[in-house]
């Protein structure tokens, strides 16, 4: 009699689904068993990834679970792959980002009266990166386009779900390189006075 | 001999954080006087230097100095009476609506640098593309239904395929340096040096550090003194190693 | 000090690597190492592998290694083929899909040479489904067929033409954004350098 080692043949599927991921239901589904069996043997496989001997592990993200290496190993990875995405969101489009996330659905007007400036070219960038994406119309005279984050945002940023979004901060730590900015000014100030 | 690099300015909200933060201003309480000097001032001196004002700035400067004149306005009678022990009333403060925004504005400009973080980390982890499983399908059916996919979902799977790091053949294909060969680098340590007009120490003949580069430099040297191309000077034993090229050597003098 | 985990280094060289595989000579670069270490270090992750908890194992294909599926788990990778995820389509045929739509007419060849994997089963089934199909050959020597979209493609998304597929972000979107900020600060940082 052979005992079904359901942790080789979830380590089997996952490694076939690569960065597409398997949902809960899939697995359940493959497998034949409950979801809560399925989520078993799930963490168990994860608790196993964990051990330093391991370089991938087994992570939630956007919603599914999928495998994926170990961050402490990124320097050895980059030299052996090109990534094409290493630019990064501009500050606008990221600003523009967590106004979206934070509020959605919202309008581009309302994210304009947020950040005080114009915000088509963030916006259009974040959209056809589908980062972003129109959800619906509001209410109102000009029936203007509501925006709301994708499934895609939430890999971007290696998120399962929106309630993984860090909690929004009242009180400001300026990040600024503030003495860069200073000298700036010192500057300024010279050439006005 | 500094050079200065500035982020700009993300627009008038931004701007006047950066003031605020700068001359340590209680964002609750700001002098108005001050602050609209000093921004003001910020607007005078990008004119003078011929930049674009985007509206925006104006706009905000306008509201700035709106603010400072109402300020300016003597009180109520009733305010005074109220206003007697710290200052504190009831009646709304000129600046108010412009703190709200501000504070709304912060809020999401450090959930923007967050996310700029989340972004960095997310960079670090790789993933690998679906594994092509088609010897485990049955090849056939045709189904024209049960779909349920739009335009976004194609999209975002093609920006994901965008980012997705693709495994670097070139590097290694390129970097099989076949270009650096001996001779080579031979040719390049006699050019080096005949322009240079005198001696280099040992060592500046290795600028690169990278191990096949100190290699091949190193047996060119070799190469190169037995040739008779160079010649290489040491005052004592465990003293500095002198490398000149033959020709021109009056900086040498020594042989 | 810390002990480097070479296993665990090598793991996620050989997952991020895929179907690709990695040579002896790219491990021995990138870990920077002699070519007789990694032999070393690759025999015992074999080894490893072997052991019946692990879903894949390590392989050699023609001097290159790489990870795969363990043979006895193909009736489960076959469910899963079988499993449709929530959408309908995997992403590998949506990525597929917006390939052709974007790029049409392409041949198989072409459209691996973006998606850096195979791209069979994903073909097959947007050809089942009707949303692509051959549109004619390619010249030269092999002939191949070339993919296009159908009109079943535009009357799905509600298209009418390809025209109205919205424009694609194919990187570097950010950099005007980028210039508008430069030419706020350039000229200024032109006066003071």
């Amino acid at each position: 009699m052979e005992v079904i080692n359901w942790k080789s043949i979830l380590e089997a599927m996952l490694f076939a689904a690569g960065d597409e991921g398997l949902s809960l239901k899939q697995v359940s589904a493959v497998l034949d068993i409950t979801d809560m069996q399925a989520v078993d043997i799930v963490e168990s496989l994860m608790a196993e990834y964990e051990d330093d001997s391991r370089g991938i592990h087994l992570i939630e993200m956007a919603g599914v679970y999928q495998l994926a290496t170990k961050k402490e190993h990124s320097d050895y990875l980059k030299r052996l792959v090109e990534t094409p995405g290493a630019h990064g969101l501009s500050q606008a489009a990221l600003e523009t980002l967590a106004i979206i996330a934070y509020k959605q659905p919202i309008t581009r007007a309302e994210i304009e009266e947020i950040r005080g400036v114009k915000t088509e070219r963030p916006l259009s960038t974040l959209v056809s990166k589908v980062l972003v994406k129109e959800v619906g119309r509001a209410e109102g005279s000009g029936r203007a386009y509501l925006y709301g984050t994708t499934k895609e945002f939430l890999d971007y940023f290696g998120l399962n779900s929106l309630e993984e979004l860090p909690p929004l901060s009242e009180n400001g730590e300026e990040s600024y390189e503030q003495e860069e900015a200073d000298l700036f000014f010192g500057k300024f100030r010279d050439t006005i006075e | 001999m500094y050079k200065i690099k500035i982020d700009a300015f993300e627009g008038p909200m931004d701007l006047l954080l950066h003031l605020i933060n700068r001359l340590e201003i209680d964002i609750y309480d700001i002098p108005m006087a001050e602050i609209t000097e000093q921004y003001v001032g910020y607007i005078h001196a990008m004119k003078e230097l011929e930049l674009d004002v985007a509206s925006e700035y104006l706009v905000m400067a306008a509201t700035l100095l709106a603010i400072k004149s109402k300020m300016l306005l003597p009180k109520h009678e009733e305010e005074s009476h109220e206003d007697e022990g710290d200052g504190i009333g009831y009646e709304e403060d000129p600046r108010d609506e412009l703190v709200e925004k501000l504070l709304e504005y912060r809020k999401f400009k450090n959930a923007a640098n967050e996310f700029k973080v989340l972004e960095e980390e997310r960079n670090l982890v790789f993933t690998k593309p679906p594994s092509d499983l088609s010897e485990f399908s049955q090849p056939g059916e045709v189904v024209r239904m049960d779909l349920n996919i739009s335009l976004y979902d194609m999209l975002g799977a093609f920006q994901k395929l965008l980012r997705r790091q693709k495994l670097q053949k070139p590097l290694f294909t390129k970097v099989a340096r076949q270009e650096m060969s001996i001779e080579k680098r031979m040719d390049e340590i006699v050019a080096d040096l005949r322009v240079f007009g005198g001696r280099k120490t040992f060592y500046e003949l290795f600028p690169i550090p990278d191990k096949e580069h100190i290699v091949v430099t190193f047996l060119a040297v070799l190469e190169l003194m037995k040739l008779n191309e160079i010649f290489v000077d040491q005052e004592g034993n465990f003293s500095e190693i002198f490398v000149a090229a033959k020709d021109g050597v009056e900086a040498v003098g020594s042989y």
